[in-house]
């Protein structure tokens, strides 16, 4: 039985270490994040980035976190050239980065930005929708006409390299998530060349019920373990703690 | 003139008595926030997340906050029976189909046709749009609360916009610490002026021509 | 307390009895159903639109099922007049229609119209796919250029309502599915303006963890006890059970 | 002539050696869903279905069968330690963004080209693409498994197909009753006649021409 078992285990397993998952974030590479407001948002991973210094990244995700969590902590360290966004408010780092010239900015409605990302994982060109007709948002995009109503086609996004941070992940790379920090996880897992998750706890293959698995293994290439958030809260810094 | 800490729960005790029995709402960042810990009393009402989370209540007792359990503005929350987990696609697709009832939102400025601009100021702040367009344009009911005039003292509620819009005649009712302006197809109408300021205080305050009715209330 | 209580229940219970629910369903009503190969498709509420003499139905699904089998009964019944699909070859019954002129059918590729429907539940006007270009599939059909490359505008669908089997369902409509039940159940639960539940199981509000929850409440309308499955599956007939 | 039961298992054992380890595999439904029962000993594949299932292994045995866990044909599978459900939209996610090794799907013809139809036969029946369409277009490899001729004794594997088309010049490999033959860029090559047929056979029942290699082989 042990032929078989080692094929088994060989073919479904992906488990690998921070340093083979660094190996493919390099400068300039095209980088999307799960989390929002940082929620979600793989710390063992943006650490091993800025230590590896990392630079001239182009980022699709959610938001720019806060200066010191989440992906913010990349934005603050300089290290992102590109950014397509929906909210960088809650960063005062990327708006003056923008204003200086040194981070360039595409602001894309929030919900609009979660289709595609998904249109993107899902092999779909792009989706059409309402949302921002009569604003600046329509400036540059096609329009269709689909049943006497106006649509801006919105296109799909991908990326070379994904990076999630998972509640449970079982070798195959199947995922479960924490609670909220669900949010894009499941969308960028799905639309890079590479999806890298971060879990906070791996678990035997058959130890996830197929029923709660929210990402399927397919979409995943490496799973390492996490060390944990290594940030403070913005809630948790105002109240002093 | 400055909006004192104090009176941001005003506003959002004031915008808690828009919210109705069985409502899906969605409170945006800042005093709209701040909503979901007034919900008056003898209501239930299902708050929205565009983060993914349905069904969250008041904020949680300081030591009992879960990192992971937050809202679209990253504070801690807690969570209703009903509550349930979803990715941002299908939090985008409850807003965008249309199930919103109510949203709350901040403004940078608001126009008398009830175009909201709250994403960027140019040449200065970008926040960026976040969900707002979305709610904005797809909310039955978009409720905007703000301090009646910004920091440099200059009036928010005006003719036109002059920032770049996030969605256009879409606002129902303005909620401000001075007062409440309902959005009218022939203009805004003072509802309420609150305890502290004379129906002329908000005239004054308002660049926006404002229909005062006979029966202004106060709160 | 007994009057908060009283309201949270009264906002949030979707409990309804089966004669409720076929008030929806009458004589051209565009029907949105779950299943795939009659899995997941609602025995009692279709054996409720069978014995109500419902007909010239407007369907929207997956396939046909099989000839007494989740909605192939409705089919074989002669009570659908319409039928946007992917596969029908299961069920003779619909062939045997269509060639006669009594059923039309409209034939979309199975990943096109999850998409559609999903698109229809989302709000979206359509989705951008380049699946089944250079095919009869582009017939009629919207095409834009994105990136160079051509796709076809597929519109979304929706309905006037949807009838769903759900594993578990608590009164606000939090639903889960059993297995590969879940198939088309959660587009198709999005997508029409009266959604209908059948469920295997009615739980209490708070038992089901916000994380196994597959459809939030939100979209549903009405949750019915299932009396389940009255068939027998394709697989049982031909081994002679 | 006929496609013999027995023979269905032959074609399905066949088309189980294109598999490989750790392959993402759909199958379609007829002599193709039977391919699952016939994965070499040493090779671990992940098959999919676009009902919604990733990782399911073989039929189970009699008595053992969960109606609630089935592949598209709607035939009870079993589970692999590594499955995972999920709704139609991701099943066919999968499939468009090009995750799937290989598809193995039935076909009414198949061309020199690679041409395959096999959703509707016009004037007499119409089964419908389901996700074959999908599956054809976006597979890394389309190997298709067929009686070699009709029911009516005709030729299947054709210099164009006469039917309505499911994709154009996608099929890789075709398997039959009597013959593996290879598609390629000058068209078709025999690569293997089955053991009950010499050559000549599968030329006079194959209305496309077959370049014959020196080294067909047998299976």
């Amino acid at each position: 039985m042990v032929g078989p078992i080692n094929v088994r285990e060989q073919a479904l397993s992906k488990v690998a270490t921070l340093e083979e998952a660094l190996a493919y974030i390099n400068d300039g590479t095209i980088l999307m994040y799960g989390g929002f407001g940082g929620i979600g948002s793989p710390p063992t991973l943006i650490e091993g980035i800025l230590q590896k210094g990392v630079k001239d990244l182009f980022l699709i995700g959610n938001d720019t976190g806060f200066p010191g969590v989440g992906i913010g902590r990349l934005v603050t360290a300089g290290r992102v050239r590109k950014l397509v966004t929906s909210h960088i408010g809650s960063n005062p780092n990327a708006g003056e980065q923008m204003y200086r010239g040194a981070l360039e900015v595409e602001f894309c409605p929030q919900g609009t930005l979660a289709e595609r990302i998904r249109a993107g994982g899902m092999g779909l060109g792009g989706i059409l929708t309402d949302v921002g007709i009569g604003t600046v948002v329509e400036e540059g995009k096609q329009k269709v006409e689909v049943n006497g109503k106006e649509y801006l086609i919105e296109t799909s996004l991908t990326a070379e390299v994904a990076i999630i941070h998972a509640a449970k992940a079982d070798p195959f790379g199947n995922l479960t998530y924490a609670r909220s920090g669900r949010n894009f996880n499941p969308l960028v897992a799905m639309a890079a060349d590479i999806t890298i998750v971060e879990a906070d706890e791996i678990v035997p293959l058959g130890a996830l019920d197929p029923e709660e698995i929210v990402t399927p293994g397919i979409y995943v290439n490496m799973v390492i373990p996490s060390q944990g958030v290594n940030w403070k809260w913005a809630w948790e810094e105002k109240k002093g703690r | 003139m400055g909006l004192g800490r104090e009176k941001r729960p005003l506003i959002a005790r004031r915008a808690a008595h828009e919210l109705q029995n069985g409502m899906i709402v969605n409170l945006g960042i800042g005093i709209p926030t701040m909503v979901a810990d007034f919900v008056p009393e003898g209501i239930h009402v299902v708050f929205q997340a565009e983060n993914g989370i349905l069904g969250y209540g008041t904020s949680p007792r300081e030591g009992e906050e879960d990192p992971f359990v937050c809202n679209a503005g990253g504070l801690p929350v807690t969570l209703m029976d009903e509550a349930s987990y979803f990715d941002s696609t299908v939090a985008f697709g409850m807003i965008r189909r249309g199930f919103l009832d109510l949203t709350v939102l901040g403004a940078l400025q608001v126009s008398e046709k009830g175009d909201l601009a709250n994403w960027i100021v140019p040449g200065k702040r970008v926040p960026g749009m976040g969900g707002a367009i979305d709610l904005a344009q797809k909310a039955k009911r978009v409720v905007v609360v703000t301090e009646h005039v910004s920091r440099d003292g200059l009036p928010k509620i005006l003719r036109e916009c002059t920032y770049p819009l996030t969605v256009r005649e879409s606002v129902d009712l303005i909620i401000t610490d001075m007062a409440v302006i309902e959005v009218t197809p022939s203009g805004l109408v003072l509802k309420e002026v609150a305890r502290e300021y004379e129906v002329a205080d908000v005239v004054r305050a308002t660049e926006a021509p404002l229909f005062i009715p006979e029966d202004v209330g106060q709160f």
